[in-house]
C-alpha cells in the first residue's frame, strides 16, 4: 500500500437515485477511481459508474464445455480404452447411455465456473479493505448508499473533491483511512 | 494308482487302522481320544489354515448373523494377516498337492448302498459324485449320499464314549464288556442281544453269524422304521420264499404303480430313475415314451410324473389292486365296489397293460400290505413281464426275517428279563420304534445296553454306554446294492472324532482282541476274490464294485396253494372317517437326517416347505374342515395325539391326512432338535404305514412354516410348456419355429463374437422328476450357506439352482409339472446392464460372472433379473466359525462374505479347470470333459451341458431338437441356459371321458 | 416497525394477497429478518421443534449404526423385493429437493417477483432433502463402505464404473445437484451474510458472518457480476432439476420389471416429485411465518400460489396414473395386465388407492380459493399429499417388484422396525438441519427483499 | 466502523487455513500408506529356518522344481517336504544350529511351518501350471530369485500388476525351455519375439481380462 494514510473520500447518501446521481455527476466530473456501494443491486448504477462486460457469461460457457467434453471423454476411454468390459452384451461404446452423465457433468462444469468466475474477478474473498474503515460503513449493507472516490484518481485533489462531493447533498462527507 | 491308494491308506495318519502290533491301540486312552492327536497332525500336516483351531469349536451352527464387525469386510483394501505355508514331512502320499482326487466307495441307506465317488481336496473329503460303474448310481447320485459329507463334518457327532451320560474311555468299556462276555459265555451267550439296522454288508452279516455260532443262544434283530417287511412277505405270500424284486423300468411300455414311490425312495431310487427316464427319453419327440400309471395316497414324486395319477386312500389302494387284477383275469374274488373316476382308470389301465404283455410292470408299494404286493407278483406274472421286467433273485438283505416281528420278540423278551446285555449298533430305536412298543420303557428293564452311534441322541440316552462310532468316509467297511452288487467302501479320512467301525465293535466282541476293520474286511473278502487276492482287491477299491458280485436272477413260481380270491375283501372303510398315512421324509427319511441342514433346507419337492413337516391334506378336505395353511390341528389315534399344523396339498388323497416321519427329534444336535412333529408317537407295529379312524381337531393356533415358493400356477404365461405325444406330433414343427425366433429375436446391438468356447445349458423338462438332486448338488459344489427357518420364511434361501413346481387343472387332480432353474447366463443380460461396479459381467465365454469381490451389494441387477435366480447375502450366512465346516468346504470356489450377490455360475471352476489342462495340452475341452455339479448328480440326466461351439457337442445337437425352448425368451435376454419342453403321454380314453 | 400481525381477518380481503404486507424501509427490513438470528430470544416452538427431530435423529444415526454392524437383512427386503423403503425415501427426498430449486431458479427466471420471500428457505430445503436422498442409496448397499467404487478414480484394480447402469448416472445427477444448490444456496447468501456480520454485536459471531461473507462490500460491480452468475445458475439449475429426476425416473425406466419399464417415467417423476416438493414447502413454511412473525413476508398470495403448483402438479400426477393403466392394457403384454390389476387387487391394493385418494382425489378441492386460502386446510393437505407421494414411490417399487415373472418366486415384502427407523429418522434429520439453518442464517434473502422493497415504491405488488 | 478483520488476524486466518489442509494431506497419506496391500516388498519374511534361495539355486545349482515339483502340473508349486531337505542335509550341515528345526520336523514328523512370502486374496484363484506352460519366467513374478539370502517379495500382486501382463503378455513371456533359467535375456527385441510365442502358445489374449480367469 501507498504511503498515504488516505485511502479516499466517501458521501454517504440516503436513497439509491441520490446514488446513481452521484456517481454520474462524478464520472462527467471526470473522475474515474470510483466506487459506489449500495445493500442491494441498483438498476443502472453500474453504468453510471460506466461498468458494462462482466466476463461471467464468458467464463460459465467455457466451464460447460469442459465439463461436457471431460465427461464424455472420460467415459468413452474408459468404457472402450482402458478396460472394455462386454456389459449385457451392449455396444463397448454405448453413447446413448453416455449422455446423461455428460449432461450432469455440462451443468456442474458451468455452475461451478459460474461461482468461481463470480468470485475471483469481484476479488474475493477479500476479507480486509480500506473502505471497512469508512464511517458508518456498516450501514452499507443496510440501508444506506455510499459514494467512494479513491485518491488513487488521478483527478483526486483533497479539497476540491471534498467539495465536490459536498455539493452532492450527501448524508455526510468523510476521510476513508487505510 | 492302486499302491498309491493302498499306501495312502495304510501309512499313519491317514491310516484309519492302528498297526496290530500295537497292543493297547485300540483302547486309546481317553485324553488321545479326546484331542486325536492323529487327526491333529493329519490336519495340521494337510490343511494348516484351519490347524490353529483344532480344539473343534462348539459355537453355534446356525449362528447367522455373525458378530464380524461391518468393516471387517473390507477384503478389497484391508491388509492380509501373515499367512503360513505347511509343507508334508514326507511326500510318501503321492498326492499331488492342490490337485483334487477321487476316491470309489459306497453311501448305504435303509443298508442298501449307493456307489459313490469321493472327492478329496488335500486329505478332506468335500463333494461325492455318483460311480458309474456302480449299477445303483451309474454316475447319478440322490440328496442323502450328496448330503452325507456334510455329516462327516457335523460338529455335534459324538466325539466321546459316556457312561450313564458321564465321560468315559474306551477301556473302562472294554473291561466292563470283557466281564459280561465272560459270564455270557458260560449260559451260551443266552440274554444277549444285538439290535442292528438292516444288514446288506456281507462281512458285518459274518461276524454277526460268528458271534451267533460263539454265543448260540444269543440273538440278532434288525429293525428299520422304514423297512422292507411287506415287499418280503409279499414274495413269501406269492412265492412261498423270501426275494427281492427288481424292475426294468427301461423296458417297460406301460408302468403302474400301486403307491410306489420308485422315484423318490425304495431301494434303487436312482437307478429307477435313470431306466424310467430312458423310457421317457423324448429328447428327440421320436420316440414314445412310456406312460405311468400311479395311484398314492400322499403325492411322490412317482405320482407327480404320472400321466395319469389317481389319489386314493391308502387303505383303498388293495380295492384298486384287486378291480385291476380282476380286469386283468387275474382271480382275485369279487372287489369291492370303487368311484367311477377310479373305474376308468383302472379300465384304461388294464386295456393298455393287456396290449403290452411282457412290456408292462405293476409295481407295489413299500407301505402296502403283503397281499398287495401278491397281487402284483400274479399281475406281472398274467402279463407275462416276470421275468422280462420284473426279475427276482435271494434277498439281498442278511437274515431277511420280518424286522417288525423280530423287534416284537426282542421287546417280549426285554419283559421276560430274558435280555441282559443288548447291543444297539446305530439305528435310534428309543425315537423310530413304534409307540405301542414302548421301547424305550422296556430299555430301562436291561440291566446292561450299550449302543454304538454316530450321534449321542435319544437312544444313547436312554442306554448305559454310548460309544461313538464312524462315519462311513472314517472306516472301513462293505455293503450291497439292491442287485447284491457288493462294493468295498474305503476311508478318506481318519476318524475325526476317535470313533469305531461296528465292524472293530464286532472283531471285539467275537475274538474279544483288537482287529481294525481294514483286517475286518479283508479276511472277509481274501478267500472270495480269487487266486490273485490283492489285484482284484485293488481293482475291486478302484472300480468301486466287486466283480461277479451281483445276485443272479431267480426263477420263480407262483405258490400252487396260493389263494388269494377267498381273502374276505377289507372293511369298507366308512366314508366319513379319516386315513393318516406316514410317509417317509423326502429330506429327513426316517429321520436320521435331522441333524443335516442341507437337507433340513432343502425344499421338499411337492410342498416346497423347509425345515418342518406338516400334516398333509387335500383341498377338498381343507374345505371341508375349514382349514387352511399353517393352521395347528390335533392328529388323535385311539389315545395318542399329536399337533401339527396343516399343508393343503393338492394331488392328496381326499379324506387322509399323511404325515412325514423323522421330525420332533429332541436330541439330533443343534440343527435337527426341536423341529417339526414327531409322527412315531402315533405310529404302531401293526400299522405302520397308515391307520383308519383317525381324529382331526382344530387347535385354534397357527404355526409359521417356511416355503420357498407361494405361487403354484403359472398364471396362463409359458413357464413350462407342456405337450402330449399326439399334439406335439401335430405341430412339432410349428413350435420349433415359434421358439427359435423367441430366441434368435433381432436386436439393436451387434452381437459379441465368441471364437474360443460357448457354454451353454438345456434341461429335459420331460425327464426332470423334481427330486432336488441337482440343488443340493450345487450346494455342495458351491459352498452355498445354509440361512436357517427365519430367512427362508423371509424369502431368503442361497440355493443357486431350484426347482419350481407348477400345479396344472383340478386342485384334487392337477398335472404337476417340475422345472429346475439355474441362472440362464443371457447373452443379453439385463443384471449387467444395471450394475454400476462391473461385478455382473459377461466374459468371452458367454458366461453371466459374478464378481464378489468387486459387488458393492445394490441388488438392482436381482430387481433386473426376470428369473429371479440371484441370491444375496442379507447376513452373514456363511459360518465364519465352526472350523470343520470350513473343512468341507470346496477350495476351488470364493466363500461369500455378507452383502454380496451370487448365483449360478456353471461351475465356473470346473470350466477353468478343464480350461486349464486342455491348454497345457494345446487342444480344446473335449464335449463331455466339464460337467456341472447339478449335470453330474441328475438321475435322469435331464441336464445337458457344453460348448456350443463345438459343432459337435451334445448339447448343440439337444438344442437343434424342436422341443428346444427359452424362457422368457420373448424378453429377447437370449439366455444361454434353455428347456425342452415337457411331452406327456397320456391315454387317450382317458382324456376323453 | 412492522405493523401487528392480524390473523382474523376475512380470507378473501385482497391486501391479504400483495407480496409484500405493509410499509417497509430498507432498515426495517434488514433488521425484522437479521434480528431472527441475531438478537430476537429463541422461539418455544423452535425449542420444541428442535427437541423432538434430535431425539429422531438419534434414532437415525442409531438405526444406520446398526444396520452397518449387521447388514441390509435387519430391513424386510428379500428375493425378489430387494428394494423397498430405503429406496422410496430415496425418491421421495430427492422430489422434495426440487421445489426448492424450482422456486428459486425456475421463477427467476419468469421473473416472479413472489419467490423473493420464500427462495431462500425452499433452497435451503432443497439441500437438506437432498442430503437425505444421497445417503439413502448408499445405506441400502450390502457393503456401504464401498459406495465410492460407483465413482471413476483410478483404483488399484484398473476398474471403472460402468457407465450404463442408472445407479452411476445417479451419482453424477445427484452429486452434480447437491453441489450446485449448494453454490447457487451459498452465492445468494454472501450479500445477507455480510448485513450480519455489519450488524452482529459479539466478536465471535462477527468473525464467522465475516468469514462466510468473504468481505462482500456490495460494491456496484460486484453486484452487476453477482446478478450475472445467480442469473446463468438459474439458467443452469433448471434444466438440471428436471434432468435429475428423470435419471432418478430411469432407475426404474431401464429396468424391464413389469411396474417399471415405461417411458412416461421421467416426466411422471418430475411432476411427483414437484407435487411433493411444493407440499412440503407449505408444510415448512406455514409454521415457519407463524413463528417467526413473517406474515408479511410470507403472505396469503405465497400460500395461493404454492397450492395453485400444487395443484397443476396434482393433476399432471393423476394423468400418469392414467396413461400407466391405460398402456398396460393397451399393450397387450400380460405382464403389464397383470401389474396393474395387482395394483388394484392385489395384497397391496389399500396402498394403490390411498395414493389414489390422497394424490389425485383430496387435491382437487384446491380448486376452491376458499381452501387455498385457508391456511389449516393447506397445511393438512400438504401433509396428505407428502404421505401420498411416499406411498406411490413405496408402491411403484414394491407391488412392481413382488410379482413379476415368474410366478414360483413371486413374495412380499413386510417392512421391520429399522425400516420405520430409518425413514422416521431421516425425516427428524431433515428437520434438524432445517431447524438449525433457520436460526443461524437469514430465512429470507434480505438484499432481495430490500430490492422488493425498492420495486414495491415503484408499483404496487 | 471497525475493521473486522485486521491484517494480522487475515494472515493468522490464511496461516491456520494453511495448517488444516496440510492436516488433512498428512491423514491421509498416512491412511494410503498403512492400508497399502503390500509394503513388504523388498524386505525379507522372517523364517523359522533362513533358507536361501541365493545359495541353494546360484551356490549349489539346484533347480526350481527340485523343490517346487508340482510347478507344472498343480496350481500350487510346491513346497519341499522335509525329507527333501534331508536328502542332502542328513550328511551335510547335518548338525548346522540353524537346521534344528529340520531335523526336529524330520525326527517328530511335525511339519515345518513357513511363512508366506506370495499370499493372494482368498477371492483369487492363480495356477502355477499354465503359467509356466505359456512360457512365463518364474523370474518375471518372483524376481532374481537366485540372488536372495533370504527370500522377500518383488512384485506388488496387485490387480492392476496382474493386468499388466494380461493386458499384454508379449511383454514378458519367454520360449518354454527359458521358463526356469533365471538369467535369460531376450536375445533382441521382446515383444518381437512375444509376439511370436503369443502366437506359437495359442495365447487368447481376447479372454485374457476376462474377471472369470482369476475370481470364482
Amino acid at each position: 500500500m501507498s504511503s498515504d494514510p488516505l485511502y479516499g473520500l466517501i458521501a454517504e447518501f440516503g436513497d439509491e437515485k441520490a446514488l446513481v446521481h452521484a456517481a454520474k455527476r462524478a464520472r462527467a466530473d471526470g473522475y474515474r477511481r470510483i466506487d459506489a456501494y449500495a445493500p442491494f443491486s441498483v438498476d443502472g448504477l453500474s453504468d453510471a459508474l460506466g461498468f458494462r462486460h462482466d466476463r461471467i457469461a464468458l467464463t460459465t460457457l467455457i466451464g460447460g464445455i469442459a465439463g461436457g467434453a471431460g465427461g464424455y471423454f472420460l467415459q468413452w476411454y474408459t468404457a472402450v480404452i482402458d478396460y472394455p468390459i462386454n456389459s449385457g452384451g451392449r455396444p463397448l461404446h454405448s453413447w446413448p447411455a453416455f449422455i446423461p452423465a455428460t449432461f450432469e457433468m455440462i451443468v456442474l462444469g458451468a455452475a461451478l465456473a459460474a461461482f468461481l468466475g463470480m468470485l475471483i474477478l469481484n476479488g474475493l474473498p477479500q476479507l480486509h479493505h480500506p473502505i471497512f474503515n469508512a464511517p458508518e460503513f456498516d450501514l452499507a449493507s443496510r440501508n444506506r448508499f455510499f459514494l467512494c472516490i479513491e485518491c488513487a484518481d488521478p483527478k483526486f485533489e483533497r479539497h476540491t473533491t471534498g467539495e465536490f462531493l459536498t455539493n452532492l447533498q450527501p448524508l455526510k462527507v468523510a476521510e476513508v483511512r487505510r | 494308482m492302486f499302491h498309491k491308494l493302498t499306501a495312502r491308506l495304510e501309512g499313519k495318519p491317514i491310516d484309519a487302522t492302528p498297526p496290530s502290533n500295537d497292543r493297547g491301540g485300540f483302547w486309546r486312552s481317553l485324553d488321545e481320544i479326546r484331542d486325536a492327536e492323529v487327526f491333529r497332525d493329519y490336519i495340521t500336516e494337510r490343511f494348516p489354515r484351519f490347524a490353529a483351531h483344532l480344539n473343534v469349536d462348539r459355537r453355534e451352527f446356525l449362528k447367522l448373523m455373525s458378530a464380524s464387525l461391518a468393516l471387517a469386510g473390507m477384503g478389497a483394501c484391508s491388509r492380509e494377516p501373515q499367512e503360513e505355508i505347511v509343507p508334508y514331512v514326507n511326500a510318501s502320499s503321492g498326492r499331488v498337492a492342490g490337485e483334487p482326487r477321487f476316491f470309489a466307495t459306497a453311501t448305504t441307506m435303509g443298508g442298501f448302498a449307493t456307489g459313490v465317488l469321493v472327492e478329496s481336496n488335500m486329505g478332506r473329503p468335500t463333494k461325492i459324485e455318483g460311480n458309474p460303474t456302480h449299477p445303483s448310481s451309474l454316475g447319478s447320485t440322490d440328496i442323502f449320499a450328496q448330503a452325507s459329507v456334510l455329516d462327516l463334518w457335523d460338529p455335534d457327532r459324538s466325539q466321546v464314549v459316556t457312561r450313564n451320560g458321564q465321560i468315559d474311555t474306551w477301556e473302562n468299556f472294554g473291561a466292563t464288556l470283557q466281564r459280561r462276555l465272560a459270564a455270557l459265555a458260560d449260559k451260551q451267550g443266552d440274554g444277549l442281544r444285538i439290535l442292528t439296522e438292516t444288514v446288506t454288508s456281507p462281512t458285518l452279516a459274518a461276524q454277526i453269524d460268528q458271534l451267533l455260532k460263539r454265543y448260540p443262544r444269543a440273538r440278532w434283530h434288525q429293525y428299520d422304521a422304514i423297512n422292507r417287511d411287506n415287499i418280503y412277505d409279499g414274495t413269501r405270500t406269492a412265492f412261498g420264499e423270501t426275494l427281492d424284486v427288481r424292475y426294468a423300468l427301461d423296458k417297460a411300455q406301460i408302468i403302474v404303480s400301486l403307491d410306489a414311490d420308485f422315484l423318490g425312495a425304495g431301494n434303487a431310487r436312482v437307478r429307477s430313475a435313470r431306466d424310467f427316464s430312458h423310457g421317457r427319453g423324448a429328447a428327440d419327440g421320436e420316440t414314445r415314451p412310456n406312460r405311468l400309471y400311479a395311484a398314492a395316497s400322499s403325492p411322490t414324486l412317482t405320482s407327480a410324473m404320472a400321466d395319469h395319477p389317481l389319489a386314493v386312500r391308502a387303505a383303498d389302494i388293495e380295492t384298486a389292486a384287486r378291480n385291476l387284477a380282476v380286469a386283468l383275469g387275474v382271480p382275485a374274488g369279487t372287489p369291492a365296489e370303487i368311484s367311477d373316476e377310479s373305474k376308468t382308470w383302472f379300465a384304461a389301465c388294464a386295456r393298455d397293460l393287456q396290449a403290452n404283455r411282457g412290456a408292462s410292470v405293476v409295481i407295489a408299494g413299500e407301505s402296502q400290505p403283503p397281499y398287495v404286493h401278491a397281487l402284483a407278483h400274479l399281475m406281472n406274472h398274467a402279463l407275462a413281464n416276470a421275468g422280462a421286467t420284473v426279475t427276482y433273485s435271494d434277498p439281498v438283505v442278511a437274515h431277511a426275517e420280518n424286522q417288525t416281528t423280530s423287534l416284537r420278540e426282542l421287546c417280549r423278551d426285554m419283559d421276560t428279563r430274558g435280555v441282559d446285555t443288548l447291543v444297539i449298533i446305530g439305528g435310534n430305536p428309543v425315537y423310530s420304534v413304534p409307540s405301542d412298543l414302548e421301547f424305550k420303557a422296556r430299555l430301562t428293564a436291561v440291566p446292561f445296553v450299550a449302543r454304538m452311534g454316530l450321534y449321542e441322541d435319544e437312544t444313547s440316552a436312554a442306554c448305559h454306554w454310548h460309544l461313538p462310532a464312524t462315519h462311513f468316509l472314517e472306516a472301513w467297511s462293505d455293503a450291497r446294492a439292491y442287485d447284491g452288487t457288493a462294493t468295498i467302501t474305503q476311508p478318506l479320512i481318519a476318524p475325526l472324532y476317535g470313533g469305531k467301525s461296528a465292524h472293530e465293535l464286532l472283531a471285539w466282541l467275537v475274538a474279544g482282541t483288537l482287529k481294525s476293520s481294514y483286517d475286518v474286511v479283508r479276511d472277509y473278502w481274501r478267500p472270495r476274490l480269487g487266486t490273485d487276492f490283492e489285484s482284484a482287491w485293488n481293482s475291486a477299491l478302484h472300480e468301486g464294485v466287486i466283480a461277479g458280485s451281483m445276485f443272479p436272477q431267480r426263477a420263480v413260481a407262483l405258490k400252487r396253494d396260493l389263494s388269494i380270491d377267498n381273502r374276505p375283501p377289507p372293511a369298507s372303510t366308512d366314508d366319513s372317517s379319516l386315513e393318516l398315512v406316514y410317509t417317509p421324509d423326502p429330506s429327513l427319511w426316517d429321520g436320521s437326517n435331522a441333524n443335516n441342514a442341507w437337507l433340513q433346507e432343502l425344499p421338499r419337492p411337492l410342498t416346497k416347505l423347509t425345515w418342518d413337516n406338516a400334516a398333509l391334506i387335500s383341498p377338498q378336505l381343507a374345505k371341508r374342515l375349514s382349514l387352511e395353511n399353517e393352521d395347528v390341528i390335533e392328529l388323535r389315534l385311539g389315545n395318542a395325539m399329536i399337533e401339527a399344523p396343516v399343508w393343503i396339498t393338492p394331488a392328496h388323497a381326499d379324506r387322509a391326512v399323511s404325515i412325514s416321519l423323522g421330525y420332533g427329534r429332541t436330541r439330533a444336535g443343534r440343527v435337527g432338535n426341536g423341529r417339526g412333529f414327531n409322527a412315531y408317537a402315533l405310529r404302531t407295529s401293526d400299522a405302520p404305514w397308515f391307520a383308519g379312524n383317525l381324529q382331526v381337531r382344530k387347535a385354534g393356533r397357527k404355526y409359521a412354516l417356511a416355503t420357498t415358493q407361494h405361487h403354484h400356477a403359472m398364471n396362463g404365461r409359458e413357464v413350462v410348456r407342456v405337450a402330449t405325444v399326439d399334439e406335439f406330433e401335430r405341430n412339432a414343427a410349428l413350435r420349433g419355429a415359434q421358439q427359435h425366433q423367441a430366441t434368435r429375436a433381432a436386436s439393436l446391438y451387434p452381437p459379441f463374437k465368441s471364437d474360443g468356447y460357448a457354454w451353454g445349458m438345456t434341461i429335459n423338462l420331460s425327464t426332470c422328476i423334481g427330486c432336488n438332486a441337482c440343488t443340493i448338488a450345487c450346494q455342495a459344489e458351491n459352498n452355498i450357506p445354509v440361512v436357517g427357518k427365519t430367512e427362508v420364511a423371509r424369502g431368503r434361501e442361497m440355493h443357486w439352482i431350484r426347482v419350481d413346481r407348477y400345479y396344472e387343472g383340478k386342485p384334487q387332480a392337477p398335472r404337476t409339472h417340475f422345472q429346475p432353474v439355474p441362472c440362464m447366463h443371457c447373452e443379453r443380460a439385463p443384471c449387467e446392464v444395471v450394475c454400476p461396479v462391473e461385478a455382473s459381467v459377461h466374459d468371452s465365454e458367454g458366461l453371466n460372472v459374478q464378481v464378489y469381490n468387486r459387488c458393492v451389494g445394490t441388488r438392482f441387477c436381482s430387481n433386473n433379473c426376470p428369473y429371479k435366480v440371484r441370491r444375496f447375502n442379507f447376513f452373514q450366512y456363511a459360518d465364519q466359525h465352526t472350523e470343520s465346516l470350513k473343512a468341507q468346504r470346496n477350495p476351488e470356489v470364493t466363500v461369500r462374505m455378507r452383502g454380496v450377490m451370487e448365483k449360478c455360475t456353471y461351475c465356473i471352476q470346473r470350466i477353468a479347470n478343464g480350461r486349464i489342462e486342455a491348454d497345457k495340452a494345446g487342444r480344446r475341452i473335449r464335449d463331455g470333459e466339464v460337467i456341472t455339479a447339478c449335470q453330474a448328480v441328475c438321475p435322469t440326466q435331464a441336464i445337458t451341458f457344453g460348448d456350443l461351439n463345438d459343432p459337435a457337442s451334445r448339447v448343440k445337437a439337444v438344442k437343434a431338437s424342436p422341443l428346444n425352448y427359452a424362457l422368457l425368451g420373448e424378453l429377447n435376454t437370449q439366455p444361454r441356459t434353455t428347456y425342452l419342453a415337457k411331452v406327456t403321454n397320456p391315454n387317450p380314453d382317458v382324456t376323453a371321458s | 416497525m412492522p405493523p401487528a400481525i392480524s390473523s382474523t381477518v376475512d380470507p378473501l380481503d385482497e391486501s391479504r394477497l400483495k407480496v409484500l404486507k405493509g410499509a417497509y424501509s430498507y432498515g426495517s427490513i434488514s433488521d425484522k429478518i437479521s434480528d431472527i438470528v441475531l438478537t430476537r430470544p429463541t422461539h418455544w416452538g423452535w425449542i420444541a421443534g428442535f427437541a423432538f427431530c434430535s431425539a429422531l435423529t438419534v434414532l437415525f444415526v442409531a438405526a444406520i449404526a446398526y444396520l452397518f454392524y449387521k447388514g441390509v437383512g435387519i430391513w424386510g427386503v428379500d428375493i425378489p423385493v430387494a428394494w423397498a423403503f430405503a429406496i422410496t425415501n430415496f425418491v421421495w427426498w430427492v422430489g422434495i429437493g426440487h421445489a426448492g430449486t424450482f422456486i428459486s431458479a425456475f421463477l427467476l427466471l419468469l421473473r416472479q417477483k413472489w419467490r423473493t420471500s420464500i427462495n431462500r428457505f425452499a433452497e435451503a430445503m432443497t439441500i437438506f432433502a437432498v442430503a437425505m436422498a444421497g445417503l439413502m442409496p448408499i445405506l441400502h448397499l450390502g457393503r456401504p463402505w464401498f459406495f465410492y467404487w460407483l465413482t471413476p478414480y483410478p483404483d488399484i484394480m484398473n476398474l471403472w464404473p460402468q457407465w450404463r447402469s442408472p445407479l452411476v448416472w445417479d451419482i453424477f445427477a445427484i452429486g452434480t445437484y447437491i453441489i450446485v444448490s449448494i453454490l447457487f444456496w451459498y452465492m445468494g447468501l454472501i450479500p445477507d451474510l455480510a448485513t450480519l456480520r455489519d450488524r452482529a454485536a459479539g466478536r465471535a459471531s462477527q468473525i464467522m458472518y465475516g468469514l462466510a461473507a468473504l468481505g462482500w462490500r456490495g460494491e456496484a460491480r460486484q453486484w452487476h457480476r453477482f446478478d450475472t452468475a445467480y442469473l446463468l445458475m438459474a439458467g443452469l439449475a433448471t434444466p438440471l432439476v428436471i434432468s435429475v429426476h428423470s435419471v432418478v425416473s430411469l432407475d426404474f425406466a431401464i429396468g424391464n420389471t413389469p411396474g417399471w419399464h415405461s417411458t412416461i417415467f421421467p416426466p411422471y417423476f418430475v411432476a411427483g416429485a414437484l407435487f411433493s416438493g411444493f407440499a412440503m414447502a407449505l408444510t415448512i413454511s406455514i409454521p415457519l411465518r407463524a413463528i417467526f412473525g413473517l406474515k408479511d413476508f410470507i403472505t396469503a398470495r405465497h400460500l395461493d400460489n404454492i397450492a395453485k403448483i400444487m395443484l397443476v402438479c396434482g393433476l399432471l400426477v393423476a394423468y400418469s396414473y392414467g396413461v400407466e393403466i391405460f398402456m398396460a392394457f393397451y399393450s397387450a403384454d400380460q405382464f403389464e395386465e397383470y401389474m396393474i390389476m395387482n395394483r388394484m387387487i392385489g395384497p397391496y391394493a389399500p396402498i394403490y388407492w390411498i395414493v389414489i385418494l390422497f394424490n389425485v382425489i383430496i387435491p382437487q378441492c384446491l380448486w376452491f380459493k376458499r381452501v387455498r386460502l385457508s391456511v389449516p386446510t393447506l397445511f393438512a393437505l400438504s401433509i396428505i399429499v407428502n404421505v401420498g407421494m411416499w406411498l406411490e414411490r413405496f408402491m411403484i417399487i414394491v407391488t412392481s417388484l413382488h410379482r413379476d415373472f415368474l410366478p414360483s418366486s413371486w413374495g412380499m415384502f413386510y417392512p421391520t422396525f429399522w425400516d420405520w427407523a430409518i425413514l422416521l429418522g431421516s425425516v427428524g434429520a431433515f428437520g434438524w438441519l432445517f431447524l438449525m439453518f433457520v436460526r443461524f442464517l437469514p430465512a429470507i434473502s434480505i438484499s432481495e427483499m430490500r430490492k422488493l422493497a425498492h420495486d414495491k415504491k415503484g408499483g404496487d405488488l | 466502523m471497525a475493521q473486522v478483520f485486521e491484517p494480522r488476524l487475515v494472515l493468522w486466518l490464511k496461516l491456520s487455513a494453511l495448517a488444516v489442509v496440510a492436516f488433512f494431506v498428512v491423514v491421509i497419506l498416512i491412511w494410503r500408506i498403512s492400508i497399502a496391500p503390500h509394503p513388504s516388498i523388498g524386505s525379507p519374511v522372517e523364517q523359522i529356518v533362513p533358507f536361501s534361495h541365493k545359495h541353494h539355486v546360484s551356490d549349489v545349482g539346484l533347480d526350481c522344481r527340485y523343490c517346487h515339483t508340482t510347478v507344472e502340473t498343480s496350481a500350487f508349486a510346491g513346497m519341499p517336504p522335509t525329507d527333501t531337505c534331508m536328502t542332502c542335509h542328513s550328511q551335510l550341515f547335518a548338525d548346522a544350529r540353524m537346521l534344528a528345526p529340520v531335523r526336529k520336523s524330520f525326527a517328530s514328523g511335525q511339519p515345518l511351518r513357513w511363512n508366506r512370502v506370495h499370499d493372494l486374496p482368498d477371492f483369487v484363484y492363480f495356477n502355477h501350471s499354465i503359467h509356466v506352460a505359456k512360457g512365463v519366467g518364474c523370474e518375471t513374478c518372483h524376481g532374481p530369485i537366485d540372488r536372495m539370502p533370504l527370500t522377500w517379495r518383488t512384485a506388488t500382486l496387485e490387480m492392476q500388476w496382474c493386468l499388466d501382463c494380461h493386458r499384454a503378455p508379449e511383454k514378458y513371456i519367454r520360449p518354454r525351455d527359458q521358463v526356469f533359467n533365471l538369467h535369460w535375456r531376450p536375445p533382441g527385441s521382446q515383444l518381437i519375439l512375444g509376439k511370436k510365442l503369443v502366437e506359437e502358445y495359442r495365447i487368447h489374449t481376447s479372454s485374457l481380462t476376462d474377471c472369470s480367469i482369476c475370481h470364482r
